[in-house]
This record gives structure tokens, C-alpha cells and sequence, in this order.
């Protein structure tokens, strides 16, 4: 395929994803399960994407991710929830410390639709901002470690701030333990879709600029990225930092999406879980990544519910299809993946190369004895 | 004196717990570089084998059960999801023990059907109640860091003095050239797997037999800790697992002890990063440089 | 076009009680070839990585360009460990990291080849143009930095027409065959825009047609770029047909420097390769 | 070659995606049920799994066996067969949006649930856009109904259950000082702690409050806290599992007064593990056993005669007033459907304020906010001889 061609390809897939979620926003009412499972697969998808950008392209094995999420997630509850409704929420906290809603403020200025948006929009990067912000302190001590001891500080990190936000001294900002809600969340798939296309757009172009090649440089082989005059420490911080500012923007449409905040979801489970979504996209794709993510969220939140409650596919079980059946069959899976696909769906390969993947698959299937030649 | 006693022997006792845990570890990264995130999960295993082994089984029939399934398990899952990545990147390596560790806790909640299991027949003598310098506790507490370091000296005694501890040594210090001079390597990361299965076993034989009931997660907090603690102590290092996790038990019951309750899973932590990045070899861990 | 380019003063590395580099000087001026030899073990590639930055002497100065850019002196630890000599002499710390060096205007290559494994050859040589690029990260992803990218492109595909490899660009740097490899691994280091090239046993592993091939190349590109090279290299062909001074360097210690001729006749240089009695 | 079979899985999952989406798209019509009736569906969104699993299974079982008491219900003039949707909503809120959405996608006519408040509330916001009405069952925090006009709940709330506990502390036990103990990230706990806190402060009692990180197993320290605390009881409104942990660490220690604890701890479970020791553990909760012996007579026999029920009830047949109020709560939701006529959401929503019921554990009728009207709680104590509870008393708030 020309280069021509896999860029008109490109661009009728994303055309086609765009046309699919406005259809999905006309024909299905906001409480469809579809539009909830679509929201909470482009949430994981950015930020499967923003850890693939750490994780995968620049090789640092970070587990932090929950961590950013949270903050995002609390800096958006935070900032929008409305002011009449704060001594709802912060019941034991006499209506809390924060005395102003940022829709509220642009409501008053730019008219109620487009206030909100703009407000909403606005918490979102605060809580982003606020992610890089904390990447960027901790990033000081904590990038200097090697592989696995980064992966271990960084999760003991997200697990800190985890224990900071349901302290109760931090209550009138925090509520501490108890839940932040009330607060405005898009109720369609377009606002989520066009968001975190947005986003993943710029790690695209990030990741496919001179900054994004000497990321890549600095995860196959350090010490020749450093002899060629690439400034590690700057690199991986900012690596870092750019990571968890998507992190920080994925937890607060994460918020949007749960409808509630707690600090209790931001747990290293959910660092697991959006990890293992990589590794089965493929470390290193992003187009992987955010194919995975539909993938995990699609089966584990409709099409498989089937496997826990007793009927799958018209196969009715109950002594199988019981509670706990469908994570572990999706465990098995990933474990299946993790050994012996280690490449995951995509390996490097991105949206672009689809077509040719799909042709040469064929290809090899028509001529199974030819195959292993030409895969080499 | 009198009012901080009661911390202190806590302390001990939960710091024996963790550095059973610990040591296994410890053992697998001095050896493969390895974080093997599944320890934790292999502990709630030996717990929930206790819990199923005892209902159904006497004591003297229960017990060598439980720890010869735990170390079953090690070594099977060294098998199949480490050895094959062998030479494949680290990552990969710690991304299969995340994986297993999601697999087992998975596996757990479908058969225990996602409801913690009570331990209905607690081990008999251990359990039962008795007074130390006035406390009331379980003899659990006393008999935790006893048994540790028995088991703490003859597994230095077995690293020191048989050959298959000398084998292990020069696995550790030169994977590739104690590969080269004759080493058996898959069996001696076999052992490892093995040594650390049955020390876990050992522990969560003595955890679970203080609580009421093992849950999918229960294996989770204690595991993270022991890391820590093999982090702390340099990890790589037996004497070290083991001191680092007494004294992350003992600071982490003070902690309690002095109010700050909220955070006294956060100080390990904190701990951990402070420790990573003053000294991250910990107390007694080796330095090792990158060659150019 | 004389001047000096590089001086390394009083180095000593040691690690622990070891000392691998035991207090070198050397001096190199521009456009010259300069080569360190020594047996195996001598502190050839320590030297290299205390030039570049990746260790820290114990101590001792770098000049480059006449300007200090190294210094350090035994503390901490080292304080009471230290057996080298002149330790009261450098009292500032100046210890660069590699790729600071590197923008200075040294690049190097490596004994065991580092290329970029999972990039193609065009762009192993276009990631080291990295480091002289002025965008920062949101102008570089929102490409506003177009004409800058697009000259970066330019030169590589010139430099790749050079060394020769314009042909397999689009490979990746693994699948290539070995002497092509090394030579990739130069050109990426030329694509830093180095006044100085130090170059780690280019030759090693080559046969001697592709060695002689070798020689010629340094030679080319040294005149083609401007450039002063220094390199640490076995093969004494190549070494005595190339080089306008040498370096001997033994147990971390310099036993002697000179000409090819000096060198080839010199009785310690001799015993040193060949090894002498311990009574003799 | 692996890259294509990994490609191959994609297109198959994809396909089976599609498949989904063709099966379960639709709006449900009323069904005919097997037997030809029609079918009018229950939504039940409970935890199945996570922390409040066993809790959400015993409040499943009360459903499950009104719902073979009463198979039928007569909507307009005809009979309608009763099916239970069941969800697990997995007792976390992030995954309550889309278990709520799962059960408003099988077009259930009215829910029930969820056992704990946090869940409840992030469903709530499904269940408010798609116009379907939600009966909480024991979801105690104020705010489940405080926050939507679609959630009505027949137990008590916190702000009643906290200062019942605390009056029962101050004049029933006659203890001044208290130790609270909380899970930190709970809001139940938290809330419980915080209303219990307010209304002993002020009858004149001093509070001493701390907190522990989820996943803690053991408590020895605390116990010793609010012993050198010198506090004659602890309230410690947390999960059963934490419960269970906390009894334990109180025998070793030696803990003298009272452990308090809240409908969380009404679980067979709790009662058992005080068994043979020196501890006393009084709880407050929505029904005591023996309240209706006709009732409990028929569904012991019906656990009993049905495996699964009664390991979902902990092993034994000890009826915990969660399931009580599961069987209250189906019953009510079938009052709402005879009122409003109709299997409609929207009927049943708007006919469920003005329904009352006479359930097992007592009147229910809902005031303006959507919230039982309920001035009385059980207190029951563990026996620590059989496992059993022991009725105490009936509180409410002087």
C-alpha cells in the first residue's frame, strides 16, 4: 500500500469512528448500556495510550498511573461541582473550603451551554496540569531509578496520594472518604470520543516528532542514546510528565463517567489492569492500545456478562457460568497473550499498516507451507 | 514502657510475618532481576488450602498438605510463565508476573465465588490466648519470630554449605557464566521458587491462623510489604529481607500506636521511595554498576 | 588547523581498590588521528568513558577545546581508598553528563555496537540529530518545526550517500551485516556534528579486507568533515597505517606515546604485548 | 504467524461484538413468560462480589425467595409473571454505571438495591436518565435518596441509625468515652461515624476517632489504642469481613466494654466468629429473628431445601434482617406495580410514593425525600455461645 493510500485509510477509519459515535448519540438514549460501555472504553483507551507512551515508547516501566488519575479525577470534582449543591456533598465537611464552580464562572461570562463546556473543559486541564505537576515532583527523585525499582516507587506513590485524599484533614477540599458528585459530566459518546481523540492525536504527533524518536531511542539502548547527546533526565521527565498529564485528563472523564468520585477505584489494580490492556494492544502501538481497550471493556462490561450469570451463547450453565468466571477466563487470555503473543494484537505496527497486516494475514492462511517463510 | 509493649510485641510478630514473605522475594530477585508480583498471591493460596485443607482433613494431614501444594504452585508457575521468558526483556518478565498474579486472584474469586473463606479450624496451641508481661495475645505472636529465624538460619545454613546453596550463590552473582561453568540453572531458579513457596507457606500457616477468614485479596498488602521490607533490608540480601521486615512491622504498629493510623500503610511506602533513592542497594544489598 | 583539541590531565579512575586508568595524560590537536592501544584490560575503554562523561574520574581534568570541562578529586569514600597520585590538585567538581559532552562537539561509538535496535538505519542516524535540534516538544509535535526537520532529513540522507549506506535506509539497523553495522554506528555519531570522533575498536571483529576498507573510510571522513579522531583499536594494521601519534597505555598506567615508528621499536611497548618474566 | 492468530482473535471478538449488539439492543416489550403469562421484570442491582459480596447475596436471597412465594402479580386486570434481573454491580462505583445500564438495558420495570450507599448512588444517575424507579433496600447514607427523585429506600437512614447507636452507648451501656473505627475511603463508615460522633458529643461523651486503610487484617494496635484510650466501647461500622477481624483482635486483647457495631454486622458470620470468647458485640439492624415465626419458619425451609441459597447465606439458615429486607423490598415493588397499572417505569415511579406495605419488618411508607419512615432499630447482641443473635432491645433517638 502507498503512502497515499494508508493515509486515506487513516483518515476514513477515524471519519467512520466520529460518524458511528454521533450515530450512536441520535439513535440511543445516554442511559444505553452501549453508550455507557463506549464511554468507559475511550477513557481507558487515552489512558492505556498515555502509558503506552511511558511503558511502551520510552521504556520506563512506570506503575503510577492510578495515581494521576486520581488527582485528575479530584481536581475535576473539585473545581465543577455547582455551588448550591456543595453543602449537599460535603455534608460532614460544613459545605467544604472551595466556594466556586469554574462552569459556574464561565457560565456567567460566555452564557449557560457554552460556560459549561468551556468550564468542564477547563477543569479537565487543571486536573491534567495538576497530574503533570505532581509527575514533574516526583519525576525529581524517582526517574533516576532503574526498571523495576521505578515500577515499585511509583506504585508506593499512587498508593500515598491514595492515602492523602481520604484523610480527613484534607475533608473540606477532598470530602474525604466520602463520595464527590453532583457534579455536570457530558451524557453523549461524541464529547468522550472527540476528547480523547484529541488526545491521542498529539501523543501520535508527539510520538512521531524529533522528541518522540529520542524517546524511542532512550528505551532500545540508554547509554547510546545518552553518547548521542540526549539528555536522559530531561527526556524521561518529560516523558513522564506529558504521561500523567493524559493520565491526569483520563481520570477526570473518568470521573465523568463514574458520575461519583472515590479515592477507593484509583487503586494499583486499575494501574494492573490498564497495563495488561497494553500488553494485549501491544507495548509500542497505539492504534493497539486503543483497540484493547474497547476490546477489555466491551467484553468485560456487556458481551460476556453472559460467562457470570449463567448463560453464555445459549449455553445455560450455572455450575460454570458463575460469578468470577468471566475474569478469570479473560486472565487466561491475557496470561495466553503475555506468553506466547508477546507482540499483543498490533506489536509496533499502527493504523496505518492495518490493511497490510490483514492482506498478508490472508496471504499466509491461503499458503499455510509458505507462510513461515515469508513472516521470516 | 508498659504502654508501648503491646506495639512492640505486635510489631515483632507482624514483622516475623512479613519477612517470611519477604525472603521469597528476595531469593527470586537475587537471582532472575525479578519482581515476582505473584508471591503475594502465592501466599493467599497456602491461606485459602489451609482454610479448604482443614475443614476437610485432621491437622497432621492438613498442614504438610498445604505446603506441599504452596510449593506446587511456585514451581509451577515458574515453569510455565517465567521460563519461557528467559531471554526476552524484563519487562516482559515483570508484565507475566503482574499477569499471574491477576490470573491467581481471578482464579481465587471464581472458586471461593468472590467471598472471603473462614478459617474454621484454626491451628489448635498456637491459636489459644496467652499472657506476656502482662498482655493478653496469641501465642501466634511468640511463636512467628521464632520460627522465622530458625528458618532464617538453616536457610543461610543451606546457601552456605551445600552445593546446591553454592549453585544458587553463582546463579545470583553471574547468571550467563554460572550458566557456562555447569550450573544447572533451571533447576536452581526451581529451587528458589520452591524455598520461597514453602517459607510463604510456613507464613501464611501462622498468618491465617490469627484471623478469621482469607480473601482474594488478603495476600495483596502483606506481599507489597514484604517487598518493601526485602527493598529496605537490600534486596538480594537474606539477613537484610529479614531485618527490613522486622523493623517495617515494628514501625508500622508504632505508627498506629502514635495516631497517625490513616497513614501508616502510606509510611511503608514512603519509606520505600526514601530508601530507593538515598540508598538503593538498602542496608545491606550489593552495589552493581552498568558496563559500557 | 593545529591547536589543541583535547587534553586529559592526571585522570585516575578507580573503582573500589581497583585503579583502572592510574593518573593518564594525553593531549591531542585538531584534525590529527590519534590512537590508544593496550592489552586487554589496560583501561583503553575506561579512558574512553572518563572523555565522555560516562564515569566520573576519580580524578583529574578533561580540557576539550582548551576550555575545562572535566574535574573531580577523591571524596567521600574515596578519600581514604584513593591510591593515585596529584589529590590535592583539582578542588571543583565538574562532572557533565554524557550527552552535555556529546553537544560539545564529542561523539562516540562503542566497542560492542549500541545501535537502536527496533529503528531503521535512516532513522538511527536521524535520532543523533536530535541533540542539535532547537524545537522544543509542543512546536516539534505540532509541526511547526517543518523546515528544521525537513534539513535534518536532508543531511542524513547526504551523510548516509557518504558512508555508503543510502541504499538500505529503510532497514532495520539489526538486520544489517556486521561491518555495515559499524559503519552505520559511525555515521550516527557523525550526525551529532562531533569535531572530535572517538571511535572504540571500529576494526574489531572485521577481516582484513574489510578492515583495510576501514582504514580508508577514517581517513576519508576525517578530511571530509573537519574532523580530529581519536580511537582505540587491536588491529595494529590499521592502527600503524592510520594514525599520527599513539598512545600505550598498560595496567592503566601510559607506557608510552609517539609516532607509529616509535612505538613499533619500543622495548616497554614490546614487553607489554608480549608479555616479560616478573624477575627479568 | 502468531501476529495474524492474535489478529484472527480480534475479528472473532469483534464479531462477537456485533452479534452482541444485534442481540440486545432492543427496548424490552412486555414477554411471554414459559408459561405463556406475561412478564414483568425486577431489576436487582446488587454486589455479588467485592467487599459487600456476601452482604448483597443475602439481600439477594430475600428477593429470590419472595420471589417464590409470590411468582405472580396482577397489573391492570392481568397477571404477570415476575422475573429477577440480577446484576452485579461488583460493590465498587465505577463499576455501577454500567451494571445499572445493563439492567435498564434488559428493561426491568423497577430495581432494587444496592446494598451499600456508595454503589447506589452512582448507579442512581443511570437510573434518573432512563426514568426508572430504584428501591434501596439497606443503602443507609442520606443521600442515595436526598440526590434522586427515582431512588426511594424502605430501611432507616444514618442520620437515625448513628444517633440511636450513640444514645444506646451513652444511657443503655452507660459509657462516656468512645473509640470509633472506620475504613478509610468507606463512606458508609465515615458517615456512620460521623453521625454516631456528633449525637454522643453531644449528649456530653467524649469520641476518640481513627482510621485503617483498606486491606487491613490486623487490628491488635488499634484495640490497644482504645484501650489506652480508656473508651468503654467501640463503634466500628465496617464491612462484615473487618468485623470479623476486629471481635478477633478484641478477644486477644483483652478489650472489656462493648463492641458496637451497625446493620453490616448483622451476618451470621460476625455472630459466629464471637463464639467462645470473652467479648460483647451488640449491633443495631432492621429486623431481629422471631419478629414473624410464620416468615421464618418458611424460609428456613426454603434455604434449606436449596443448596446454593444457603451457601450463599454463609452455610447455615439463620435469616439476617438484609434478607428480610430484600422480601420487603420485592413486595413493595409489587404494591407499586399494582398501584401505578402498568409495567412502565415511569408508572411505577410515579405511583410509588403513596404505596404502603406491611412487610416482615414492619410498616412501610415513604415520606417527601423518598425515605421509609422509620423511628426504631433492633439492637441485638452475639451469643457467644451458640452464634447466634439475641434480641436486646428496640431503640430509637430520645
Amino acid at each position: 500500500m502507498t503512502k497515499r493510500n494508508k493515509t486515506l485509510f487513516t483518515a476514513v477509519v477515524l471519519a467512520a469512528a466520529l460518524a458511528a459515535s454521533l450515530l450512536v448519540d441520535c439513535f440511543l438514549p445516554s442511559y444505553h448500556i452501549a453508550v455507557q460501555v463506549i464511554q468507559k472504553a475511550t477513557v481507558y483507551a487515552l489512558v492505556a495510550v498515555s502509558m503506552n507512551l511511558l511503558n511502551g515508547f520510552t521504556g520506563l516501566f512506570s506503575l503510577g498511573q492510578a495515581g494521576f488519575m486520581l488527582l485528575g479525577a479530584y481536581a475535576y470534582g473539585v473545581l465543577t461541582i455547582p455551588v448550591d449543591k456543595r453543602a449537599s456533598v460535603y455534608q460532614y465537611f460544613d459545605g467544604g473550603a472551595i466556594h466556586f464552580s469554574v462552569p459556574e464562572i464561565f457560565s456567567g461570562v460566555l452564557g449557560e451551554t457554552v460556560g459549561t463546556t468551556v468550564g468542564m473543559l477547563a477543569a479537565l486541564l487543571v486536573g491534567g496540569l495538576l497530574a503533570a505537576l505532581m509527575a514533574y515532583l516526583i519525576g525529581l527523585p524517582v526517574l533516576r531509578l532503574k526498571s523495576d525499582y521505578l515500577a515499585i516507587a511509583t506504585l508506593g506513590f499512587a498508593e500515598i496520594l491514595r492515602a492523602f485524599f481520604q484523610w480527613n484533614a484534607l475533608g473540606p477540599i477532598t470530602n474525604g472518604s466520602n463520595l464527590l458528585k453532583s457534579y455536570p459530566a457530558f451524557s453523549h459518546v461524541t464529547p468522550y470520543v472527540v476528547l480523547a481523540g484529541v488526545m491521542i492525536a498529539f501523543i501520535v504527533l508527539l510520538i512521531n516528532s524529533t522528541y518522540g524518536r529520542a524517546f524511542k531511542a532512550i528505551r532500545d539502548d540508554e547509554v547510546a542514546a545518552e553518547a548521542m547527546g540526549i539528555n536522559l533526565a530531561r527526556h524521561k521527565r518529560m516523558a513522564f510528565v506529558i504521561s500523567s498529564f493524559f493520565a491526569g485528563i483520563g481520570g477526570g472523564m473518568m470521573a465523568m463517567y463514574m458520575g461519583t468520585i472515590a479515592a477507593a477505584p484509583f487503586k494499583s489494580s486499575l494501574t494492573y489492569e490498564i497495563l495488561l490492556i497494553v500488553v494485549i494492544g501491544g507495548i509500542g502501538s497505539i492504534t493497539g492500545s486503543v483497540l484493547a481497550s474497547f476490546l477489555y471493556i466491551f467484553s468485560s462490561e456487556w458481551l460476556l456478562r453472559g460467562l457470570d450469570a449463567g448463560t453464555f451463547l445459549g449455553i445455560n450453565a450455572p455450575g460454570i457460568f458463575k460469578n468470577g468466571f468471566r475474569m478469570a477466563v479473560f486472565s487466561v487470555i491475557i496470561m495466553v497473550i503475555v506468553l506466547f503473543f508477546r507482540r499483543g494484537l498490533m506489536g509496533d505496527k499502527e493504523l496505518p499498516d492495518l490493511p497490510d497486516m490483514l492482506r498478508n494475514g490472508i496471504r499466509k492462511l491461503r499458503a499455510p507451507g509458505r507462510g513461515k517463510e515469508a513472516g521470516k | 514502657m508498659q504502654e508501648i509493649l503491646p506495639y512492640l510485641i505486635n510489631g515483632v510478630s507482624v514483622g516475623g510475618q512479613y519477612a517470611l514473605i519477604a525472603i521469597g522475594y528476595t531469593l527470586v530477585y537475587g537471582i532472575l532481576r525479578l519482581i515476582n508480583f505473584a508471591h503475594g498471591d502465592v501466599f493467599m493460596v497456602a491461606g485459602l488450602v489451609m482454610v479448604y485443607t482443614t475443614t476437610a482433613l485432621p491437622m497432621y494431614a492438613a498442614l504438610p498438605l498445604v505446603l506441599i501444594a504452596t510449593v506446587a504452585l511456585g514451581f509451577v508457575i515458574e515453569r510455565v510463565a517465567y521460563k519461557p521468558l528467559r531471554t526476552a526483556p524484563r519487562m516482559s518478565l515483570m508484565i507475566s508476573a503482574i499477569g499471574v498474579s491477576y490470573l491467581i486472584q481471578n482464579l481465587a474469586f471464581y472458586i471461593t465465588g468472590g467471598v472471603p473463606q473462614p478459617v474454621t479450624v484454626p491451628i489448635p496451641w498456637i491459636s489459644e490466648n496467652v499472657l506476656l508481661f502482662g498482655q493478653s495475645t496469641k501465642r501466634v505472636t511468640l511463636v512467628t519470630p521464632v520460627l522465622t529465624l530458625l528458618l532464617v538460619v538453616g536457610l543461610v545454613y543451606l546457601i552456605n554449605h551445600t552445593r546446591m546453596g553454592m549453585a544458587m550463590r553463582a546463579a545470583a552473582k553471574d547468571f550467563e557464566t554460572a550458566q557456562l561453568m555447569g550450573v544447572k540453572i533451571n533447576a536452581v531458579i526451581s529451587v528458589t521458587f520452591v524455598i520461597g513457596s514453602f517459607l510463604a507457606a510456613v507464613g501464611a500457616l501462622l498468618y491465617f491462623t490469627n484471623y478469621p477468614s482469607v480473601g482474594i485479596t488478603s495476600g495483596a498488602m502483606p506481599g507489597l510489604k514484604a517487598f518493601v521490607a526485602a527493598v529496605f533490608g537490600g534486596i538480594g540480601s537474606i539477613p537484610g529481607a529479614v531485618v527490613g521486615a522486622f523493623i517495617i512491622g515494628l514501625c508500622e504498629e508504632l505508627i498506629k500506636g502514635l495516631g497517625y493510623t490513616t497513614f501508616s500503610d502510606a509510611f511503608t511506602f514512603a519509606l520505600l521511595i526514601v530508601v530507593l533513592c538515598v540508598r538503593p542497594t538498602g542496608l545491606f544489598g550489593e552495589k552493581v554498576t552498568d558496563k559500557v | 588547523m593545529s591547536g589543541q583539541i583535547l587534553k586529559v590531565e592526571n585522570a585516575t579512575m578507580q573503582f573500589g581498590g581497583v585503579v583502572a586508568v592510574d593518573n593518564l595524560n594525553l593531549e591531542i590537536n585538531q584534525g590529527e588521528i590519534v590512537a590508544l592501544i593496550g592489552p586487554n584490560g589496560a583501561g583503553k575503554t575506561t579512558a574512553f568513558n572518563v572523555v565522555t562523561g560516562v564515569y566520573q574520574p576519580t580524578n583529574g581534568a578533561v580540557w576539550f577545546r582548551e576550555q575545562k570541562i572535566i574535574e573531580n578529586h577523591p571524596h567521600g569514600k574515596m578519600k581514604k581508598l584513593y591510591k593515585g597520585q596529584h589529590a590535592g590538585e583539582y578542588p571543583q567538581v565538574l562532572a557533565p553528563t554524557p550527552d552535555k559532552i556529546t553537544k560539545l562537539g564529542m561523539a562516540r561509538t562503542f566497542q560492542n555496537i549500541r545501535l537502536w535496535k527496533s529503528q531503521t538505519v535512516f532513522d538511527n542516524v536521524l535520532i543523533a540529530k536530535h541533540c542539535r535540534s532547537t524545537s522544543n516538544f509542543l512546536s516539534a509535535a505540532f509541526r511547526l518545526n517543518r523546515r528544521e526537520e525537513a534539513e535534518q532529513r536532508r543531511s542524513v540522507e547526504a551523510l548516509l550517500e557518504t558512508v555508503g549506506l543510502a541504499d538500505v535506509k529503510d532497514e532495520l539497523a539489526t538486520s544489517l551485516p556486521y561491518g555495515k553495522q559499524r559503519r552505520l554506528e559511525i555515521a550516527r555519531a557523525l550526525a551529532a556534528e562531533p569535531e572530535l570522533l572517538l571511535l572504540d575498536e571500529p576494526a574489531a571483529g572485521m577481516n582484513p579486507q574489510e578492515t583495510d576498507e576501514l582504514t580508508a573510510f577514517i581517513g576519508q571522513i576525517r578530511d571530509q568533515f573537519h574532523l580530529t579522531v581519536f580511537l582505540i583499536e587491536h588491529h595494529m594494521n590499521l592502527v600503524m597505517g592510520i594514525s599520527d601519534r599513539i598512545y600505550v597505555l598498560d595496567f592503566g598506567k601510559l607506557i608510552a606515546q609517539g609516532t607509529p615508528a616509535e612505538i613499533q621499536n619500543n622495548k616497554r611497548v614490546i614487553d607489554a604485548y608480549l608479555g616479560v618474566a616478573e624477575d627479568a | 504467524m502468531k501476529k495474524f492468530s492474535a489478529l484472527m482473535l480480534t475479528l472473532a471478538l469483534t464479531a462477537g461484538l456485533l452479534a452482541g449488539c444485534g442481540g440486545s439492543g432492543e427496548e424490552a416489550a412486555p414477554e411471554s413468560g414459559e408459561s405463556g403469562a406475561k412478564v414483568v421484570k425486577i431489576g436487582v442491582y446488587e454486589p455479588q462480589t467485592g467487599d459487600n459480596g456476601p452482604g448483597g447475596k443475602q439481600e439477594i436471597l430475600g428477593m429470590q425467595y419472595a420471589n417464590s412465594v409470590q411468582p405472580t402479580v396482577e397489573i391492570a386486570g392481568e397477571t404477570y409473571e415476575v422475573q429477577l434481573e440480577i446484576v452485579d454491580n461488583r460493590t465498587t462505583p465505577e463499576n455501577g454505571p454500567s451494571a445499572a445500564a445493563e439492567l435498564v438495558n434488559r428493561g426491568v420495570s423497577v430495581v432494587l438495591g444496592s446494598y451499600g450507599s456508595g454503589v447506589s448512588v452512582a448507579g442512581g444517575q443511570v437510573f434518573e436518565e432512563a426514568g426508572v424507579p430504584a428501591i434501596g433496600v439497606t443503602c443507609t447514607n442520606p443521600q442515595v435518596t436526598s440526590d434522586y427523585d427515582c431512588y426511594f429506600r424502605i430501611c432507616f437512614t444514618d442520620p437515625f441509625q448513628g444517633p440511636a447507636l450513640a444514645s444506646y452507648a451513652y444511657d443503655g451501656l452507660g459509657v462516656t468515652t468512645a473509640y470509633t473505627l472506620a475504613m478509610l475511603g468507606s463512606d458508609y463508615d465515615q458517615g456512620l461515624v460521623h453521625y454516631f460522633t456528633e449525637a454522643f458529643e453531644a449528649l456530653g461523651g467524649t469520641v476518640i476517632s481513627e482510621d485503617f486503610p483498606e486491606g487491613s487484617a490486623n487490628f491488635v494496635s488499634y484495640i490497644n489504642n482504645a484501650k489506652s484510650a480508656g473508651a468503654g466501647v467501640i463503634f466500628a461500622p465496617v464491612s462484615t469481613n473487618y468485623a470479623q477481624l476486629i471481635i478477633e483482635a478484641a478477644s486477644a486483647q483483652g478489650f472489656e466494654g462493648s463492641l458496637l457495631g451497625s446493620d453490616t454486622w448483622d451476618n451470621n458470620k460476625v455472630a459466629e466468629s464471637a463464639v467462645g470468647k470473652d467479648v460483647s458485640v451488640e449491633v443495631t439492624t432492621f429486623y431481629q429473628e422471631g419478629g414473624d415465626p410464620e416468615f421464618d419458619a418458611g424460609i428456613k425451609e426454603w434455604i434449606n431445601a436449596n443448596p446454593d441459597a444457603k451457601t450463599n447465606n454463609g452455610g447455615n439458615d439463620m435469616v439476617a434482617a438484609v434478607t428480610v429486607m430484600g422480601y420487603d423490598a420485592y413486595f413493595t415493588a409489587l404494591e407499586a406495580l399494582k398501584a401505578a397499572g402498568s409495567t412502565d417505569p415511569q408508572a411505577v415511579m410515579e405511583a410509588l410514593p403513596s404505596v404502603t406495605y406491611e412487610g416482615v419488618s414492619g410498616h412501610i411508607e415513604f415520606d417527601d425525600i423518598g425515605d421509609a419512615k422509620r423511628d426504631q432499630a433492633y439492637i441485638k447482641t452475639a451469643n457467644t455461645e451458640t452464634g447466634a443473635w439475641d434480641f436486646v432491645k428496640v431503640q430509637g433517638v430520645e
